[in-house]
């Protein structure tokens, strides 16, 4: 036994083991986590949850008007800030004398990394305040929408830098215009990373919370108009969680829910991540 | 791998004399650095030049002065005059001047769309929408580079899933259904494997007197085969020369400067 | 000539919709400034750092216990989570048997796209009695740092992966053609390739943890205190933002957003003195 | 403001109502059965604190406050309407020993001079002092009458809502902390572990409360600025009407109607 | 760009005899794919060998089996002996197998690291720690492939910084600082312009007699020039063959195969 301790390893095994002990123990957490949500949150979620109002602050009941907040809430965000996004993009990477570029890519990488309860800071002030939105999930919906707009408009563009230079040079040789050589080159090749760009901006803005407590609200009933407060999937997390006592096993029900929405969406990602390589190494 | 079957140029019909092109005076710098400076030169109408010279000297930033692609690098500024015959590119629009000047590029780049939208997107952008007429120059430019038995039955088929030679191929007879008058190639076999290199080779020289051709080229084997005229380009100072000018039968045999005498003679292959 | 007539208007068009991105995105930051202003105007700058504490109904706007709370968590998580990641990475890249290093990819993956209410929800359930029955009350800077650890783990671990996966396999052969080890490789060659790479990685992970609030927020206690040990509950400048933004009137509400426009400074300042050697995509 | 109900009857109404979490709940039950008398009514109840009531009102958010305390010098230019009368208590684990504090004990647990259980006769551990976020009523009440200042109070844990103060010395069988009467009386009776101490020697009861004994007993309002529209007035009336007596009672609040 | 100054080779002084390197019924297989099968070779002690052959006959991959590097591609599988002189490589642990045959690539590939860590890294992993003696190993082998004059001032400077044909250099002095037996060439001067690859080829032909060497051209010219003996492979069915090997007089003058006859006359560089 102590001989075999004694036996000194070698810098290599020594790193075998210490990466594989890091990547299994990183692993045995996450697990930990995930299994927390998916086994106490698997008791919460049964066949009417999903369709139920919540009761009594949510200890009873289900989630369903939360459900449809969380999706007006996103459908106002990506209805607004999508069309903006995109266009902008497009102007910048397509149109715009490059000249500008690095301010641009700069003031773009900071305004993405700015911590989401500023942005609620300024819903708060900007759109329930001075525009007299109140709590609503308008407000909320905009609010998320300036959050996400520099994330689509930042990732739409790698999508479309990383269209190979030779379409843009072949193309501008061949004396075509840029209108059509961004129709039928650009944008089609640019399409699946374009895709991805969209779906991370709706996974960051429906896992949300700080931005929506002062713009959205949560009065958790059914939303009958957008100018209505309404509680969505993360806020209601985290009022079950900090503020009902017991409320732990139904915020675990909406956290599984939540998580299997991010999956889909996760999922679509990847899906469409690898289809864009496959399209790249077909290129090269 | 297959040696394609040529047919003979078709191409001559419509054409009249290509132009000769004259440059005085040219100059270009990306921000600081100078690529070349003050280049004079003429390629003779109808006549292929090569442009050789070791890496970096800027062979590839002339050409791309020639049909103003050198405005696509946003930090790039041109110095000097470009003359097609005697009319200043610089008053040319985009559009024309580059259906005029048609280029071929290092690295076979065929649009990722199908064999046949290849050459008709150009086409169409350039205004030419009728069918029947689009096939008709697809069939003849195909033809003209021996691609048409190869590819007739899978038009429809992804350009990529062509072979390096075949690609290469394909991007030339997307410039010529154009109709250009010039055509510019930097290292168009630089990719190729020797037997594609060879086709390619081939039909540059059968392209000639129908089109002013400037060849950048490594392969000085190459150079003297194919060129009537060679450009000797040199990096001094840190810009690029262009040293020596003059028929290929000259600078290989006869080099008036000792640099272009080095640089040839250190040919082997 | 219809083709540039539509160029230009759709030229036009675009324009217009990216004026109104820069003008929204210009709003945010005049917005914030603007509502700043009134406590600039009455206190003197001074006071953020010399008042008693932070006491906004006695007058007292000190903002030094919630800034050493936040670079607190931010460093501890940032500092667990690095080394942790770039082996993650290491794991998934050279270490792993092909299909393992798919499945944690994807393990990966998903996590980072967990919401922190969730990682809250975890910590404040689990890790945090855990850590009470250590040293009581368990909400603190610990539990802040281990659960903030755990999101930025993620992001961490998949920028530098990707970089990693970017990197030519020449310098792979170059080296085990040299008969150099696997691990001597990644130590000497790869890492030190991927610098800019790992810069960048840290540079988010930062920028996410700084702005974290709701995990925060469920796992650290929110007294307002320097913290004096690792066991000891803190409040962050989100969480204060976010604990106080409801009822805040007049110069306390100013307070608040001169804390926000703060930590819009330190990001500003981390993007820009970063940005030099941090990888882009548009090189 | 746009969310001022229109005066009309049959168009829809919105009443927004946010403010202090000891009155949430039971304006909530209120809200819920006036919607069902006036079915084209919605009103939106959402929690915060009492000083968010107040800044909500003012800045026109929100159409009624939520108060729980009584109206102060600074709140001129805001009417106050008691819908209902509650305490505050001090609330501990339901296993900790201690059966009761004095005035004393508690000040000094709560400016850290006494820190653990045994100087106040329990077993020797740690206290965790749980303490109200600033802006909430409950703390100001508190705070004045153990006459301290808030930042003479040296906490382990701040909440905001009732609920998690609740749910925090719940958690945890070191804490202490001090919570809504009706709050805590509503959660002892579905069986939340936490004990409710006397306060210098007083049970909080709906007797001591409605009349004054319990040292530490507030009105809970509701606030609004300015002249009341239709649209308030009924609300404010039926919320300090006798039709909804038994839901105050059923938080286990006093209701002003006898 | 400038033609370095060369010193006499100084390796000979710590050098036995190279081996020679010997490969019995060697085949390689990615997956279902055949790379090459079935080659018999030997490959002779202190001379030059020339692999010559179209694209994807396989040299690359033959190539790799030899210092087993073919073992970093997960679903390639070996099957067949290589023996330096009498010694299975199967048997050698793969440090010093590596370390007795170095590899030059295609693409020069020096690491992201400064001049002087490209050297010194790899000594260092092989044990060799000494400063002094690094610094003279690194010296020497810069020397010998005529790289010292050029960058002894800035060993600090990014090797990245440096030129094409200045890397490959910088790979070749890597390789040899191990001071290894068997040297395995892939395409050494295919990425470098004439004048870079002149000076290749002339160190190639300086180490003959000190390395057994084996490269990987497709510049005929560059094979008949420094190549001893010359092995032509060729893809049929799918699968690369090893036609003919022999003497380079003997396949490029009296080739055997009518194979090997069609591709050396294709020749024209
Ligand atoms: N976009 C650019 N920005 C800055 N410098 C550039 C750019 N493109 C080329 N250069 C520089 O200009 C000089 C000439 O480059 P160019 O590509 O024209 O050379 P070349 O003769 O074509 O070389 P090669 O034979 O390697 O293709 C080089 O020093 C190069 O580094
Ligand atoms: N990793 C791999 N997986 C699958 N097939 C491979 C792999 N590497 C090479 N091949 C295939 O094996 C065959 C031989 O490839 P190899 O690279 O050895 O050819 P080569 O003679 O070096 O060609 P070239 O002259 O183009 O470098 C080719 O058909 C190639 O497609
Ligand atoms: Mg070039
Ligand atoms: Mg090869
Ligand atoms: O929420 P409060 O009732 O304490 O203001």
């Amino acid at each position: 036994m102590v001989r075999r301790l004694a036996i000194p390893i070698g810098k290599e095994q020594g790193a075998t083991l210490v990466v594989w002990l890091v990547a299994l123990g990183i692993t045995a957490v996450f697990l930990w986590l995930l299994s927390n949500v998916i086994w106490q949150g698997g008791q919460a979620v049964n066949g009417t949850f999903l369709t139920q109002a919540p009761a009594k602050a949510g200890l009873e009941g289900g989630i369903a008007p939360i459900l449809v907040s969380t999706g007006l809430v996103l459908g106002v965000c990506m209805g607004v800030s999508l069309p903006l996004g995109l266009g902008t993009a497009v102007f910048l990477s397509e149109f715009n004398p490059q000249r500008s570029h690095r301010v641009i890519r700069l003031s773009l990488d900071i305004l993405a990394g700015v911590p989401s309860i500023v942005f609620g800071l300024f819903g708060n002030a900007f759109f329930s305040k001075v525009l007299d939105l109140g709590f609503s999930i308008l407000s909320g919906g905009l609010t998320l929408a300036c959050m996400v707009l520099p994330i689509l408009i930042r990732s739409i563009q790698v999508g479309l830098v990383n269209v190979p230079r030779e379409y843009r040079q072949a193309a501008a040789a061949l004396g075509l215009s840029r209108l059509g050589t961004l129709k039928t080159l650009i944008l089609p090749a640019a399409l699946p990373g374009i895709a991805v760009g969209v779906l991370l901006g709706i996974g960051r803005a429906i896992a949300e919370t700080a931005a929506l407590i002062f713009t959205s609200g949560y009065v958790d009933r059914m939303p009958t108009s957008l100018l209505d407060s309404g509680r969505v999937l993360s806020i209601h997390i985290f009022d079950l969680a900090m503020n009902i006592p017991g409320g732990e096993q139904n915020a675990y029900g909406t956290a599984l829910v939540l998580v299997i929405l991010l999956i889909l969406i996760n999922t679509l990602v990847s899906w469409l991540a690898e289809r864009f390589r496959q399209s790249k190494l077909q290129i090269l | 791998m297959t040696s394609p079957t040529l047919s003979p140029p078709s191409l001559t019909a419509d054409h009249h004399q290509p132009p000769s092109v004259r440059v005085e005076q040219l100059s270009l710098r990306y921000g600081r650095k100078v690529a070349f400076a003050n280049v004079d030169a003429q390629f003779r109408a109808g006549q292929i030049t090569a442009l050789i010279g070791p890496s970096g000297c800027g062979k590839t930033s002339f050409l791309s002065c020639l049909n103003r692609l050198h405005e696509l690098t946003p930090k790039a500024q041109l110095f000097g005059q470009v003359y097609l015959n005697d009319c200043d590119t610089a008053t040319i629009p985009l559009t024309p001047l580059r259906r005029q000047v048609g280029m071929l590029f290092q690295k076979p780049n065929p649009f990722p769309l199908s064999i046949y939208r290849n050459l008709a997107f150009p086409l169409k952008e350039h205004g030419i929408c009728d069918r029947t007429h689009i096939h008709h120059i697809i069939e003849t430019t195909l033809t003209d580079v021996g691609l048409w038995t190869e590819v007739k039955d899978r038009l429809k088929a992804p350009a990529l899933s062509l072979s390096g030679g075949q690609q290469q191929r394909l991007c030339l007879a997307r410039a010529l259904a154009l109709k250009p008058q010039v055509l510019l190639m930097d290292e168009p076999c630089s990719a190729l494997d020797p037997l594609s290199s060879e086709v390619i080779e081939d039909l540059i020289v059968r392209l000639k007197g129908t089109y002013t051709i400037l060849v950048v080229t490594h392969n000085l084997g190459q150079a003297s085969r194919i060129a009537d005229d060679v450009a000797f380009f040199w990096v001094q100072h840190d810009v690029g020369q262009l040293i020596e000018f003059g028929s290929a039968q000259e600078i290989f045999t006869h080099p008036q400067d000792p640099l272009t005498a080095a640089y040839v003679s250190g040919r082997r292959g | 000539m219809s083709r540039f007539k539509s160029e230009a208007i759709w030229r036009i068009l675009l324009q217009i919709l990216a004026l109104c991105s820069g003008a929204i995105l210009l709003l945010v930051l005049g917005f914030l400034i603007w509502e700043t202003l009134p406590i600039l105007r009455t206190i003197s700058l001074n006071q953020f750092w010399r008042d008693p504490g932070w006491h906004p109904s006695e007058q007292a706007y000190n903002l030094t216990p919630m800034v050493m709370g936040t670079l607190g968590v931010t460093i501890g998580a940032v500092l667990v989570a690095t080394p942790l990641g770039l082996l993650s990475a290491v794991f998934c890249q050279y270490y792993a048997p092909a299909g393992v290093s798919q499945l944690y990819r994807r393990l990966i993956e998903l996590l980072a796209g967990i919401p922190s209410v969730v990682y809250g929800l975890w910590g404040l359930v689990v890790l945090v009695p855990l850590i009470a029955k250590v040293q009581p009350p368990g909400s603190s800077l610990l539990a802040g740092i281990l659960i903030l650890a755990l999101m930025i783990l993620p992001t961490i671990a998949l920028v530098t992966d990707a970089s990693l996966a970017s990197l030519p396999s020449s310098y792979w052969r170059g080296s085990a053609a040299l008969g150099v080890g696997t691990w001597a490789t990644i130590q000497g060659v790869c890492l030190p390739a991927i610098r800019s790479g790992i810069l960048t990685a840290v540079m988010l992970a930062t920028a996410r943890a700084l702005g974290e609030t709701m995990a925060v927020l469920m796992v650290c206690g929110n007294v307002v205190q320097v913290p004096d040990s690792i066991f000891a509950p803190v409040r962050t400048l989100t969480a204060n933002i976010a604990l106080e933004m409801a009822y805040a009137l007049d110069l306390h509400r100013s307070a608040l957003f001169a804390s926000g426009l703060v930590l819009m400074l330190v990001v500003t300042g981390l993007v820009v003195v970063t940005d030099p050697w941090t990888d882009s995509p548009e090189g | 403001s746009s969310l001022q109900a229109s005066s009309s009857d049959n168009a829809p109404q919105k009443l927004v109502i946010t403010g202090s979490s000891t009155i949430a709940p039971v304006a909530s039950e209120i809200a819920k059965r006036y919607e069902a008398q006036n079915p084209q009514v919605r009103i939106d109840v959402q929690t915060g604190g009492s000083s968010r009531g107040i800044a909500d009102v003012r800045q026109q958010v929100a159409d009624i406050g939520m108060v729980s305390r009584a109206a102060k010098p600074e709140d001129q230019g805001l009417n106050f309407h008691t819908i209902a009368k509650d305490g505050v208590v001090v609330i501990v684990h339901r296993d900790n020993p201690i059966q009761r504090l004095t005035r004393q004990q508690i000040t000094d647990i709560y400016t850290d001079k006494l820190n653990n259980w045994q100087d106040a006769g329990g077993k020797s551990q740690a206290i965790t002092v749980v303490n109200k976020a600033e802006g909430r009523s409950t703390l100001e009440v508190f705070t004045k009458h153990f006459q301290l200042k808030s930042s003479q109070i040296k906490a382990d844990v701040v909440i905001g809502d009732n609920e998690q103060g609740i749910k925090t010395v719940a958690g945890n069988p070191l804490a202490i902390g001090y919570v809504s009467v009706g709050a805590a009386k509503v959660n002892v009776e579905q069986g939340t572990p936490i004990k409710v101490l006397p306060l210098e020697g007083i049970q909080a009861t709906a007797q001591t409360v409605r009349d004054g004994s319990f040292p530490l007993s507030r009105p809970l309002n509701l606030v609004t600025q300015g002249p009341l529209n239709p649209q308030q007035q009924k609300f404010i009336d039926f919320a300090q009407s006798s039709q909804v007596k038994d839901i105050v009672q059923e938080q286990s609040l006093v209701p002003v109607q006898e």
